[in-house]
Order: structure tokens, then C-alpha cells, then sequence
């Protein structure tokens, strides 16, 4: 019984994490806020060399075979220094998706993937949400409609499309007929669009994928849910510290009863969370038909922590938590807006009742 | 309990609803649009003719000279609300330094300034906080050394809006340095044109460098006559205080309105073709927070009742802010929530809902719950001053 | 414009406080609650001589004739006092209920209230709640079936009862037939029990009274919120000078930052729900269109508030009040029981979302 | 991560399981009924015969004297609950006394005490707490005062279970009165039938005087050997240290089975016709309630691990009782909502549910929120030794 990151696992954090925080230091994150995309291609083929990017992948593409449990302590590393990164579509779902599905070209896509030379954008949002009239149908090798809340689309080579629950698409991102607009979000370091096809020639379409598609959400939302853990330790981290620093009426605030127990509230929510989440990712190689139950409590938990998270270490640091400068605010957003991307915590708990047949009680 | 106005002032309530609606005022423009200065004035001077801004303050500071009566201020702000009419000022001269002025200016300051600080023509900004210096603000170190009959002023302000379009500035300043930290604030008056004066915008999280904006102000060796102290030298700290009860009284937003906000969002937002309104989880929560603002309209209803008793409020008086800053925010949350992954969506983004009103608010919010003395602030002073617990104890020296 | 309670309202508060401190201090209290039920007849009594079993009756009936924001300052000085009587059943909803019907016995009724003659008993949880196959039905003035959850029938004269939104009775409660079972909750102070009635002869039936039932509810539901804002009013108030006088580490508790805050967001929260109740009792008798929702709204609040208050005023106390001897259980338990006893704060919500039509959202 | 347990403990699994299907303990008797103390005595024999109990203990000890194995340990406790056995003794003897003479203990006092407490045959209470020392422990001021060899000890303590069927306490007591108050305490062993010592029953909330009773215990001039002494005399704080941090692990509840019980009392209870699992707004805060539970089980997974692999667990591991203790109210609470009206019901009266499970879990869960050290020590602790974060400065003298 070993309950816990391996050596492995410890030694690939503290890579990830030596490496964003010498070549994607904050002050890079706030550089990139102003190009169109967010997204810094050079910040994906490091992780490729890394060997981030094929962590899901088999060896014959070139990936390192390893489990969620591996890729969720890369995004917990990538959510506590908020890189802006399509791991979670590239390297997470769209794996998870395409490994176990049948196409000639798929072995092609993940080997890019896993050196770096692809990069994916999803368009799965409809999965779970549809609105203002988006869907897409599948006809003749051809795709049409509306995709809401698309990730990564800028710069991306080819984007997966879930259109419904159980058909897949791969489209060339410069085939004809697609159309994208960014929808800016508060949070500037993840790329969202709207997408729109028009009579769009399919690189693969795949049929009876609903099992794809539900592993591919399932590992999605795990992998969200550390990336927002992480988030969530980087800002408690600076809570702590700024508040072990800041003085005020001759006293560190730090030493304050009412700072000392909103910091002891915060790390209290977070350390069973963290379990939660591992817990979650290693039953998705271990104990699959426990994961989407799961997947959807790591998610909306850490939703829920996240938003108290943020908030109050924001207030611990006053009005300066409040300023751009600061700098604060690149987590606080991360961790508001991932609250929404792959279903809000109360349609999670829905479907957690749901997987349990607790909503048929009458 | 008597919830009627009584006719006298139903009577002042159909003038002020007559006038609002035979004037038409210069809308929400741009603060900085040409032209706007101009209207402005001619519309706050309009406003004061009629008795309906500056209402109270004597004829001779160029009031409109009527007795204090807190109705009729009741009256006017409805009414103005309920016509969506802004009126026209809402910078830190009116509601902050024209009652310090009244209260501890000389008649000379009074003269010179008061009128054209409620006309408009003048545009005040406040110099309190520092960077050193925000829940503990007695401790603020920008220093005013003497200099013949003038101060030299050095140091930095922080959280300083309409910075960038004053004219003019009160501040508090360290005009005794080895006095008690309390006792050596001066109040200063000064032209923001004085050299030595830097202006920088402050960005904050929420992005905006609107009319919300905030600055940060450098003084280097600015100089000001010693005859610009509002009251006594020394006594800054006390006439602050002063204006410091206007702040925490003008940050208590009622939150009617963003209820009703929330609500129409609520009915006409759908998901998997189901609106907000039709999960019975977010309409509980949406329930709640109906309560929670029921709730604080009566509770400043009941407020303004203790002034108009002249009833000291209690601990009543002190939870105010408390419960409305975290009102608003979480108002804003569960309008975030029902928007689902759109709910992110900012900065003029298309689909973004009502003009990205709930980012902003949700942001705004957490600002104020920080903002005027953060939350722990608060809670320091309502279970002191309103419950009389002991304050902590003074640490040991090290 | 005056929002508040009168120079009057403030003496019948003051005369009644001092009457129950004098009278039923909780050492009275303690002792009720060895009695199979605690409503103390003499404590009955004394209300009537205070003129406050007849607050809400007309003046012909022996009443006072004032309004509920009246009758709520007395049920608010009752919570307070964690008072054990029938005050709520017998002063507010009987005669809220009887008041405006038509009946030869109710003027007879309504002076014994007044006096102090005639105690009530109510069984109305039906109306809102059934459970456990309770109803009634009342078929050629005879009534059988089963109340749950009745209110002070040990000891009341008449019971009155509600089967269904629109039929009220009233019986004799030593008519033939009648089956009681005292239903011991936490609650000490409050007597509540299972009521059958096997063809029980009724003493008067009212058909078409749906009006006066739903008055008699949000007349109840106003009164028993003001009963729990006194009892959570009487919490905070014993934690503060608990806090004041309490030592630990060479230090009175309550110079203790996190003690002050604990207290400061407890009546941080009172003191807004005052304001909530008052206007809710005055929308009553003044703007009566407005009630039902502000009942519902009053209650539920109340409850909510309640159980926070309940909780943190006992651990600001730490383990003495924990201790039956320290009495603050009293309060805590009156309080926790007033959270069902009328609809517990999630059914009153959605209660309120329908009388605004927003059920009806699609 | 591996979550199997391997081999090896698989078998020991079965080795206890089958143990447990062959010998019928006894059941939840009342401690108080006769002849049940033998049965006792001879049931936990039989385990340590079989290394289920007192399984690390050494054999001169009176123990099985194995190797520590916290698998072993984890996979007893599974098994145990599984089969809803007690393990028999729930006294603080054997979870506290015993590891602590273990320890601090001399060889005296480990060959006489340790074999009969394991055994049953002697029963210990806990004389910490007084009314006037309760966060604060290391205040407390119950005396003991030298008399030739002995000590006479005077005093009061207070929720001290069991007393009233114990025949030993182990106590802290006030040795030397000048010394700094946590370096002048000493641990001290005596028999309840010392003359002068008087146990009250203290009744609380849940108004339970059954097994979870606790009760004030009164000593005036108890004589007591000076040999009874645990450890060195005046080292009794950091002595006790040892013991309390064996109840700060003994307070964690596992949530599981109580989530399984409101899911069940959920799908029963209906009002108005239908059961409260179809209310989505209960459905909604059973969900929450279930992913909070979920992530304190993995927590205590990943604290257990952590042991057997000898790591620090850091913050981590001082937030499990803050976190359960809350947890575990809100459980309750949510269970005596769907019960509405009815959830208040108590003291075995009709249609009560679950036989007033949840009302007295609600008690039990604010006890311990406030007991062991409060919520507020809790965070103290958390924030100073898991953050680093510093102690309140030590007050000026007044």
C-alpha cells in the first residue's frame, strides 16, 4: 500500500517546476498576455523535449507511456506557475481520445505530439454545455456548425471535435470553411474561441467513440482539476509569504490571529483536496470504472476550494493583492475561469448523483 | 413603524420627479470627452439653483442654504436612481472634503473652495494611502519638512482615483516626525500643478483604466504654503477620520438593483436548452441572496431612521459594509455560475453578457471588501467599538 | 418615514423582558423541563395579565388590538427568554386564523385566549409537510385521520387543526377519540406531539379557509423568526461576556482575534435579520400583499443564521458550553428546532421562488 | 502509487477475518452491565493471544511483542469495522497510558500497568483538563503539594470519562508552584480509590450519561506516592505531549460510513410524497458533502502512507481534525434537514430516525470541534507550525 507520488513522480515535478521558473518566470506570463494567443510555441517544444507533451503516449509515438497521475503532476506544475500551454487539450485529451481509436493517421498525429511539431485545439465544449445555438453534425466525411469555448485554436495544426456525445472529428485548422473568433476571458493565459464550419472536410471522423469521449472528459477534468491545485498552492504560497513580510501597525501582518487562521483555512481545504485529485487520476490506469465519479468530485471540489482560495489570499495581501502589478491575479483568474471549462461544479455534482442513479429516487 | 413619507414629502418627491424629468442632464459620458466639463457645470449649477445638489451648505459657500433634512436626501437619491439620472459628480470633493471643509476649514478655505468644488469647475483627488500604509494608515510616511513659510512634500500615494484629471489634491502628510504616530498628520491642500508632483495609473486585476481607474502619486520636494493646512498641524489624523466616516458610509451599494440584474440573467440564460431559472440549485441560492438583500434594504432603511430619531445606531451601525461587500460579491458569483464556461468571458469579448457587468462587479466587490479597511478591519472595529471587547493586547517590546 | 420599533413597542419589550427575568429565569426554565410538558399554565397566566395572549385580539374580545411587528417583539422577548409556552400556537395562529371567520363559538374562544382561560393547541404541519401518512379528513363534522408534529396539546382546551390548504376544525381536546403522543425533540421547552383522531366530534368547521391559513402560517413563520432572532440575540450576547471574562494564556478570550471576529460576523449577521423581520411582521397588518414572500424569506434566513450563530456562540464558549449546566444549549436547541417547525429554509425557499412564479421558468 | 496491499497482508487479511468469523465477541454491551468485565478480560486475551491487540507491545510487557506494521494495523482496523466488531477497550488506558510508559515509563511501571490495562482488567481515566484550563492546559493549577515521600494532591478536573468506573487516572498535577508554568508539571499515576477523591457526573448538551459520559473529578489532599511519578518530575508537559498527540490522532472519524447512512436515510424519508434524494438542492449538498468525504479518506490513505514510508507529513498532517470534525457536523446537518420537521426528534421518542443517530452525531461533532484543543488551537497550530507563519507577540505587561 503506497498512497503517494513515486521518486519518479518527484523528480519530474521538480524538473517541470525548475524549468517554468527559470524560462517561464512570471514576468514572461505577463509578456504573453499581450500577443493574440496567449499560447508561446516555444514554451510547447521545451515541454516536448521534456517529454511532457507525449507523456500519455506510447513509446512507439515516441511518449513516455506514463499514467494521469504522471500528467496531473505536470499540470499541477503547470497551473502554479499559470504557463500558458494547450497541455491540457494536446497532451491530455487529445491523447486520450485518439490512442485507442483506429485511423491511419493517428500513429502520425501522436508522434507529433509527443516532439512537439503538432499542436491540437479541442472543441468539446457541447459535450456538457450548449449555448447560444452551437452544435455540430457530421455528414459525408463533411462538419458544419458552431463550436462554443474552443481551446487553442490559434496555432493549433489540427483540432479534435466532439459533435455530440458519441462522434469524434479531426479537421485541419486551415481547411476551408472554418472560422474562429477569440473570446477573451478574465484569464489571459488560456487561448478560448468560437469556432464555425461550414461544409468542412474531415481529416478522420470516428463513429461509437462515446467510451473516447467520456475518457477523454474524464481525464480532461482531472488534469483541470490539478492544474487549478496548483493554482491554488502557488497562491497560498504567496499569501504566506507576503504576509510573513508585510507589516503593519508594527507587526508583521503575519502574526495577526485573523490572518494566521484565513491562511490556516486555505491549506486545510487544499491538502485533502491534493489526495482527492491524485486519488481521482491514479484510479483512471488503475480502477477505471471508478473515475468518472471521481472525475467529477475532484473537480467541482476543487472548484469550490479554488474560489474561496482565491479570494482570500487575494485579501490577505490587501490592496495590493488587488493590483495588477502584483501580479496575483494571473492565478486568481486561472482559477476562475477552468471553475467553468469543463462543466461548473453544480452540473459536476448532477452528474456525480447521475453516475450513481441517485437522480432516478422518487 | 410608518413606511409613508407623509405629504409633504410626496409633494418634494413629485418636484424633484418633475424637474428630472423637464431637464434632461448630460448622460454616463466619457469623464474625459470634450465639451463634458462644460455641461457639467452648467448642469451641477442647474441642480443647485433648484436646491437638489448642495442642498444643505450655506448660500454664501454657493449653496443652496436649506436646513439638513435626511428625507429629503432620501427623496432625491431615489429619484435620481429611479430616472437612472447620475448626478453629475461623484469625485472625492463633494463627498469628502467639502464636510471636512465645513467642518474644520477656515472661512477663507470655505470662500475659496467650496463652490467650485460642488459646481464641478474644480476636480479633487485624495492622498491618504501608501504603499507602507493601507489597513494601518497612521502610518504613512510621506513627510511635509518645513521650509520658511512653505512645506517641502516627499513621498508616494497610492490608491489616488481621478488622480490623472484633478486639479487639486488634500492629502495627509507627516508634518512631526518625532510626534506619536498619530499626532503628527497634517491635512494639506494642493494644486496638482505644483512641480514635483508625478502621476502614474495603478492597473488593477480587473484590467480597467476607465473612470474607475486608480494612480499612484510621487512628490518630490513639492512645494506648499503652510497657510494650505486644513485645520490645525497635527491634527490631520482627527479631520481624516472625519472624512473617512463619509467614505465608509458612500461604499454601502445597495444591491436591489443587481438583483433584479441577476434575475433577468438568470431567466434568460440557458444551458442544454434549460434557463438558470429552472435548476432548482441555483434558484435556492438565488433565493438566498433575495433574503440576504431584503435584509440590508431594511437594515439601512432602519439606519436611516436612527438618524432621523437621532438614535445612536449601535453595533447596528457598524456591520453595514461588512455584509454588503460580501453580498455584492457573492451576488456576482452565482451570476458567474449560471453563465457556466461563458461566464469568463470579458473585455468586450463577443457573447460576453451585459457588457461584462458581472467580472467587473465580482472584481469590484472583492476590491471593496478589501478596500476603506479590509474586512478584518471591519471585524476589529465591530466587535470593539459595538460589542466592547477588549482590543489585543500591546506586544512586548522585542 | 419612520422604520423601527415605537416608544411603546420598546416598553412592551422592557415590561416583558423584566417579567420574564423575574419570572422565568432559566432556573424556572430548567425545573419545566422534568414536567411530562413544560408549558407552565401559571407562566400562561402571566402573559394574559401582561395583556399579551390577547396582543393580536380586538379589543371586544379583551385584546389589545395591536398588530404583528407587536406580537413579534413579545415572541422575539419569548425566544430570549427560551420561554416554554403555547404563545406561538395559542396568541398568533389561533387567532390569525379565527379572528376573520365565522363561527358562534369564536368570540367565546378569543376572550379565553385574551384572559388566559383557554389554551389551544395547533396541528398544521400538514399543510406544508406530510409525512409518515399523516392527513385528515373531515367528513359530516367528525374528523379522523393523524397530525404530526402538533403543537402544545398537552394541556390545551381546544385543538385547532388544518386538513388540507383550505378546511380548518376545532375540537374539544378531551373529545372522544383523541389520541396523543408527546414527540420529545431537543427542544426542552416546546411541546410537540402526535395527535389521531378516530371520528372525533368537531366543535366547528370552516370550509373555504384557505385565506386565513395562509395568514395563520406567515403569521407563524414571522413570529417563530423573531422568537429565533431572540434566542440567537441571547446567544451572542452570553459569548460576548463569556469572552469578556473568560481567561486562557494570561489573557481574557476575547481580546483573542479570532474569538472578536467570530463574534463580530455573529452579530454581523443578526442585526441585518432584525431589520428583515420587523418589516416582514409590519408588512402584515400594512402592506399585506408583501407577506408571503417576506414570511417565507424571514424564516428561512432566520434558520440559516440560526445554525451558524447556534454553533459558533457554543464554541466561543469552548468545552463549558458544551455543558448542560452552563444552559446555553437551551438556545442552541430552540433555535435548531425552529429550523423545521414551520418548513425548513430550503422548502420556505422554494416556497418563495413559486410565489414569485419563478418555478415556472423553463 | 500502489494501493495493493500485496500478498502477504492479503493472507494476514483473511488470517483476521476468519479470526473474527470463529470467535463471537461480545457485542455492544452496556460497560456497565455484570459479569460483562470478564467476558472482557478474557475476549481481549484472546486477541493477544492471536497478535490483534496489544500487537507491538513487547511480551514481558504482557503484549505479542511484533514488529510495528502499520499495514497490519490499517488491515486489523478494516476488518474489525467490517465485521462491526469492537475491539473492546475504547478507554484512554490502552490508547494513551500505554504509549506513553512505553516511552517515559519506568521498567516498574511498565511491568506492573501495562499487561492488565491491555488485558481490561484495569480501567484508566484522563485527568488533564480544568475548568479553568482548557485551551490553555498548561495553566491548570490542580496541586500537588510534597509530604515526605509523597505528594498530597488538591484540586479539580474536568471532562475526565469514565471516572466513574475507572479504578486508575493518570493525572498532570502542579509540582512545583514557582517554576515557569510548563516546566513545573508532573505526570502522576493514582488509584480512583485514593481517599479524598470525589467524581461528579457532568451532564452536557447531547443530555447523554451513557458510555460517552464524562464527568468533573475532585481531589483534596489525595495522598500519592512520589514513586508514582511518570518520567521526571516537573517533565510532565512534554510527557503529556506524547499522549496528546496519540488523541489528536484517535479523534479522527472516517466520514464513509456515516455518508452511507444519509445516503439511506435520503432515499427513505420523504415528505409530501417524495424522498429527499429527489430534491436536487439535498441532492446537491449530499454530492458536496461526498467529494468532501472522498478527499479526507484519500488524505488519511496518503497520512498512513506516509508513515510507512518514514516521510514528514508536513502541514498535512495537522489539518485531518480540523477538516473532519467540520465535515462530519455538516453531515449531520444535512441529515436533519431532510428529516424536517421531524429532524429534531430525540431521546428515543416515535418515528425518531436511526434511533436519534443523528442529532447525538451533531452534539458529538460540535464537542469535537471544541474539545482536544479548539478549532481556533487547531488553526494556530496549522498556521505556526505547518506555515511557519509567526506566534502572536507576547503582550506588554500591563
Amino acid at each position: 500500500m503506497d498512497f503517494g507520488i513515486s521518486e519518479d513522480q518527484i523528480l519530474l515535478e521538480e524538473t517541470l517546476r525548475s524549468f517554468l521558473s527559470d524560462r517561464v518566470p512570471i514576468e514572461r506570463v505577463r509578456e504573453l498576455r499581450h500577443e493574440d494567443c496567449p499560447n508561446d510555441p516555444e514554451i510547447w517544444q521545451s515541454l516536448a523535449e521534456l517529454g511532457m507533451t507525449g507523456i500519455l503516449l506510447p513509446e512507439q509515438s515516441g511518449g513516455s507511456d506514463l499514467g494521469l497521475l504522471d500528467a496531473c503532476i505536470a499540470a499541477q506544475s503547470l497551473g502554479h506557475a499559470v504557463t500558458p500551454t494547450p497541455f491540457l487539450g494536446s497532451a491530455v485529451m487529445v491523447p486520450t481520445a485518439l490512442k485507442n481509436l483506429d485511423h491511419p493517421e493517428i500513429g502520425t498525429w501522436l508522434s507529433g505530439i509527443a516532439s512537439g511539431e503538432l499542436r491540437f485545439g479541442v472543441a468539446i465544449t457541447e459535450t456538457f454545455s450548449v449555448r447560444e445555438g452551437a452544435g455540430l453534425t457530421i455528414s459525408g466525411g463533411k462538419i458544419s456548425g458552431k463550436a462554443m469555448m474552443s481551446w487553442d485554436i490559434c496555432g493549433a495544426d489540427f483540432i479534435l471535435i466532439a459533435s455530440g456525445q458519441d462522434r469524434l472529428a479531426v479537421v485541419r485548422s486551415d481547411a476551408e470553411g472554418i472560422g474562429q473568433t477569440r473570446l477573451a476571458t478574465t484569464d489571459e493565459t488560456r487561448c478560448t474561441s468560437e469556432l464555425t464550419l461550414e461544409n468542412v472536410e474531415c481529416a478522420a471522423t470516428f463513429e461509437n467513440a462515446s467510451e473516447s469521449i467520456s475518457r477523454m472528459l474524464d481525464a480532461g477534468r482531472i488534469a483541470l482539476a490539478a492544474d487549478c491545485l496548483g493554482a491554488c498552492e502557488a497562491m497560498i504560497e504567496q499569501a504566506v509569504a507576503y504576509a510573513k513580510e508585510r507589516k503593519q501597525f508594527e507587526r508583521v501582518i503575519g502574526s495577526f490571529q485573523a490572518v494566521k487562521h484565513m491562511c490556516a483555512e486555505m491549506i486545510s481545504e487544499l491538502e485533502p483536496a491534493r489526495a482527492l485529485v491524485w486519488y481521482a487520476a491514479h484510479s483512471f490506469d488503475a480502477v477505471p470504472n471508478e473515475t468518472p465519479l471521481l472525475a467529477c468530485h475532484a473537480l467541482s471540489h476543487v472548484s469550490e476550494i479554488g474560489r474561496e482560495i482565491a479570494s482570500v489570499s487575494t485579501q490577505v495581501h490587501g490592496g495590493i493583492g488587488w493590483t495588477d502589478e502584483q501580479n496575483l491575479h494571473f492565478w486568481f483568474k486561472r482559477i476562475g475561469v477552468a471553475r467553468g471549462l469543463l462543466g461548473g461544479p453544480q452540473w459536476l455534482r448532477e452528474r456525480a448523483a447521475t453516475l450513481q442513479g441517485l437522480d432516478k429516487a422518487s | 413603524m410608518d413606511l409613508s413619507y407623509g405629504q409633504k414629502y410626496e409633494e418634494f418627491r413629485m418636484e424633484v420627479r418633475s424637474f428630472l424629468e423637464e431637464n434632461k442632464p448630460l448622460q454616463s459620458e466619457s469623464p474625459l470627452s470634450s465639451g463634458r466639463r462644460q455641461r457639467l457645470v452648467e448642469w451641477l449649477s442647474l441642480q443647485i439653483e433648484h436646491g437638489y445638489w448642495a442642498r444643505t451648505i450655506p448660500k454664501k459657500y454657493g449653496g443652496y442654504g436649506a436646513e439638513p433634512d435626511l428625507l429629503e436626501t432620501v427623496i432625491m437619491d431615489e429619484e435620481f436612481n429611479r430616472a437612472g439620472i447620475p448626478r453629475g459628480m461623484s469625485s472625492q470633493g463633494p463627498s469628502m472634503l467639502v464636510p471636512t471643509l465645513l467642518e474644520h476649514g477656515s472661512e477663507e478655505q470655505r470662500l475659496r473652495w467650496i463652490s467650485p468644488t460642488m459646481r464641478g469647475e474644480i476636480t479633487w483627488c485624495q492622498g491618504y494611502s501608501e504603499p507602507g500604509s493601507g489597513s494601518d494608515l497612521a502610518s504613512l510616511q510621506t513627510s511635509a519638512k518645513e521650509d520658511g513659510d512653505d512645506f517641502l512634500i516627499s513621498g508616494q500615494k497610492i490608491w489616488t482615483s481621478t488622480a490623472d484629471r484633478s486639479q487639486m489634491i488634500f492629502i495627509l502628510v507627516r508634518t512631526e516626525p518625532d510626534a506619536p504616530k498619530h499626532s503628527g498628520i497634517s491635512y494639506i491642500l494642493l494644486p496638482m500643478d505644483t512641480p514635483g508632483i508625478e502621476v502614474q495609473p495603478l492597473r488593477t486585476m480587473s484590467g480597467d483604466l476607465g473612470e474607475n481607474s486608480f494612480n499612484q502619486v510621487f512628490f518630490t520636494d513639492v512645494r506648499v504654503p503652510q497657510v494650505n493646512v486644513v485645520g490645525k498641524r497635527g491634527e490631520g489624523w482627527r479631520i481624516a477620520n472625519t472624512t473617512l466616516k463619509h467614505e465608509r458610509n458612500s461604499l454601502n451599494a445597495n444591491s436591489e438593483g443587481t438583483m433584479i440584474k441577476l434575475m433577468r440573467l438568470m431567466e434568460r440564460e440557458t444551458c442544454n436548452g434549460v434557463s438558470a431559472m429552472a435548476s432548482p440549485v441555483f434558484r435556492d441560492r438565488l433565493m438566498q441572496l433575495q433574503a440576504r438583500s431584503m435584509a440590508m434594504k431594511f437594515h439601512a432603511m432602519r439606519m436611516v431612521t436612527c438618524s432621523l430619531r437621532d438614535e445612536a445606531p449601535g453595533v447596528a451601525g457598524l456591520v453595514t459594509k461588512l455584509r454588503n461587500c460580501q453580498l455584492n460579491f457573492d451576488i456576482s458569483s452565482l451570476a458567474i455560475d449560471v453563465m457556466g464556461e461563458l461566464g469568463a468571458l470579458y473585455d468586450h469579448t463577443p457573447y460576453e453578457r451585459d457588457l461584462g457587468y458581472w467580472q467587473a462587479h465580482s472584481f469590484f466587490s472583492l476590491g471593496l471588501i478589501i478596500g476603506g479597511g479590509t474586512a478584518q478591519i471591519q471585524k476589529n472595529i465591530i466587535s470593539e467599538r459595538g460589542l466592547g471587547m477588549p482590543r489585543e493586547p500591546k506586544p512586548a517590546k522585542a
